[in-house]
């Protein structure tokens, strides 16, 4: 057998059986397989090889070398909207963990025992943790009681992600019970409902009254 | 089974056939089935084809007969000598097979039957539907032939796939929250706690809060900072006045330690200890 | 949000996504996946698919658009050598199987009744559960006569085996009947012709291994 083959062949059948194989090509198995039947010495192989890194180097997949053989593998530089392409929908919010982040929010510095108390249950790490993960909340100090508890507050990528400058142009509760209770006044104020809300909704919301007289209960 | 040659003259005047139609056809007649039938391949061929009208258009397209002038009365007899092969090769033969014959039989039977003088509505041609069946199966076996010359995957071309760079990490998108949501819940929170009533929230002003928060955060655990550094001068009166509520409530909830050396020397404060 | 990005990064980046997605990437998907923080518009998308599409030409792996979308697959004259990089051969369809697949693909929806109608013999339940299993039809409704048949057709997956875009890149029902009327009336249908018949098309490649497909036996 051992027909010949071109140069511009042979780079194309490497370079397509690299692409095709399930895993990476050690140089021994393309002579044991897809160049069986072809004249190609080692050194050509080697050349083709060498010939198509470079035809790679400015493209969004490279042929690199591996402990196993040669395999084409996207550009380091493109990973981070790469890994769009397996995106994962996390799970809704909970209550809970809505309620806490609320209290944060508009009570903050705040320890989780004051959360629980507030809640009348206790708060589970794994809320604590989400908050602290997703950067909405962090630990800005420890009360002087005894444990020592952390105090949370809310952080600028907290007020970023729900555009507001200040913690100042929060809605107050009494200007939003008076718009939404006496409006909705048998309507359960159901999370459900809000959730389905889209992000726009918050527009809807009267507009913050003034600093000055900003205040909770 | 019985054909004799006569039938054939019944035959054409109702197809005018060509010539050499009625060479073929006469040929067939005198000429022995295996003709057809390699020996050898016999029951090769039997068993590969794919029903009666198969059989059929193999017969026809095997004598390059024409479908639309169907010489029903030999493909009939051909047809039964193939499932009496079949039958004695002891193959196992479909049901269709025999309803074929049937179908063969009756249609031929009515071929032979005298045509009516006051044909006006040109009366059926009785292989009418068997043609029409025949064409269709045709079609249809050609186009799987087509489909299966199509350039086909893992035989003709290969799908490709490169792997990814070990830093790419799948996205998680997270949940969104309207602030709408949050007012909602910051309202639920305190409905259940005025329910529970063993909790007073008392007013507070949120900008002294989030001060508080916010002095929390520039004064280190350990060091002193001078107070002096909890003032931004561009804030104004107002400002100044937050960061002191602030730093008065820090006081009082024993967050935050205060510290003056001597009258008039600068403040410092630290976290509580 | 929407970042910018240059013509030569976007090309990379598709590149780079439909090389390392596990199929066809549709260009809906492209714009939700690895583009969703991009400004990139579907004419700048276009033409990034077209230079990519000319810069593998002369290569051994080519940008092709089937039915889900882009995908690279490799040369098809190559195919005779890369089919050595698996141990079993591609496999072949029966004629019924291909029929059935035919008459599917051309009359959908279609009930297994219609096809026994057409084809004179019974469908066995094996051929459909296949093609089910394979993903190349699915169960598109029930026919509304008595037992309520299941309608099939055909699937983007079918149309992707075979490398089309649609099904309007199959031979034309009227290309074949006139094939079979014109053509086929003075070429028996010899099994022995049918039998040698080579559908290979990669005759220009020394040594193609036996990957042809005897249609018959």
């Amino acid at each position: 057998m051992a027909a010949r083959i071109s140069d511009e062949q042979l780079k194309q059948l490497v370079e397509a059986a690299i692409f095709v194989a399930d895993k990476p090509l050690s140089k021994e198995r393309l002579f044991d397989t897809v160049l069986s039947d072809l004249k190609v010495s080692k050194k050509r192989l080697d050349k083709a090889l060498e010939s198509l890194r470079l035809d790679y180097l400015p493209r969004g997949v490279q042929l690199v070398k591996v402990a196993s053989g040669y395999r084409f593998q996207s550009n380091d530089s493109l990973s981070p909207w790469l890994g769009r392409l397996w995106q994962e929908h996390a799970p809704r919010y909970s209550r809970a963990m809505l309620e806490t982040l609320a209290l944060i929010a508009y009570r903050q510095p705040i320890t989780r025992g004051e959360i629980e108390d507030v809640r009348g249950v206790a708060v589970s790490s794994n809320i604590v943790k989400t908050m602290l993960e997703r950067e909405w909340v962090k630990v800005v100090g420890h009360k002087e009681v005894p444990g020592r508890p952390a105090l949370y507050a809310t952080t600028p990528q907290f007020l970023n992600y729900f555009g507001l400058s200040s913690l100042s142009e929060l809605p107050s509760i009494e200007s939003l019970e008076s718009a939404v209770l006496d409006d909705r006044s048998d309507e359960p104020l159901s999370f459900e409902a809000a959730a389905e809300k889209t992000p726009s909704a918050a527009d809807e919301l009267p507009n913050p009254i003034d600093m000055k007289e900003n205040q909770l209960h | 089974m019985s054909d004799e040659p006569q039938p054939q003259v019944v035959q054409e005047p109702v197809q005018q056939p060509l010539p050499l139609a009625f060479i073929n056809g006469e040929a067939l007649i005198e000429k022995p089935e295996d003709l057809y039938i390699p020996p050898d391949a016999l029951e090769v061929i039997l068993e590969t084809f794919e029903g009666p009208l198969d059989l059929l258009l193999y017969l026809i397209r095997r004598q390059k007969l024409d479908i639309i002038n169907l010489p029903i009365l030999q493909i009939t007899r051909q047809y039964m000598d193939y499932v009496d092969v079949m039958k004695e090769l002891k193959l196992e033969l479909a049901g269709e097979y025999l309803l074929m014959a049937a179908i063969l039989a009756e249609v031929k039977s009515r071929m032979l039957l005298p045509k009516h003088e006051d044909a006006d509505d040109e009366e059926e041609d009785p292989r009418a539907e068997l043609i029409r069946r025949l064409r269709e199966y045709e079609v249809v076996k050609y186009a799987a032939e087509e489909i299966d010359k199509l350039p086909r995957q893992q035989r003709d071309f290969f799908v490709v796939q490169a792997d990814v760079d070990e830093s790419v990490e799948p996205i998680r998108i997270l949940p969104e929250v309207t602030l709408q949501e949050l007012v909602l819940s910051f309202q639920q929170a305190m409905k259940k706690a005025k329910n529970l009533e063993h909790h007073h929230i008392e007013k507070e002003v949120l900008s002294t809060r989030e001060r508080m928060s916010h002095i929390l955060d520039i004064i280190g655990p350990t060091t002193y900072t001078g107070f002096d550094k909890l003032f931004d001068v561009e804030e104004g009166k107002a400002g100044v006045v937050v960061t002191f509520l602030a730093v008065l409530e820090l006081v009082k909830e024993d967050l935050i330690e205060i510290v003056q050396a001597q009258p008039f020397a600068n403040i410092h404060i630290k976290m509580a200890s």
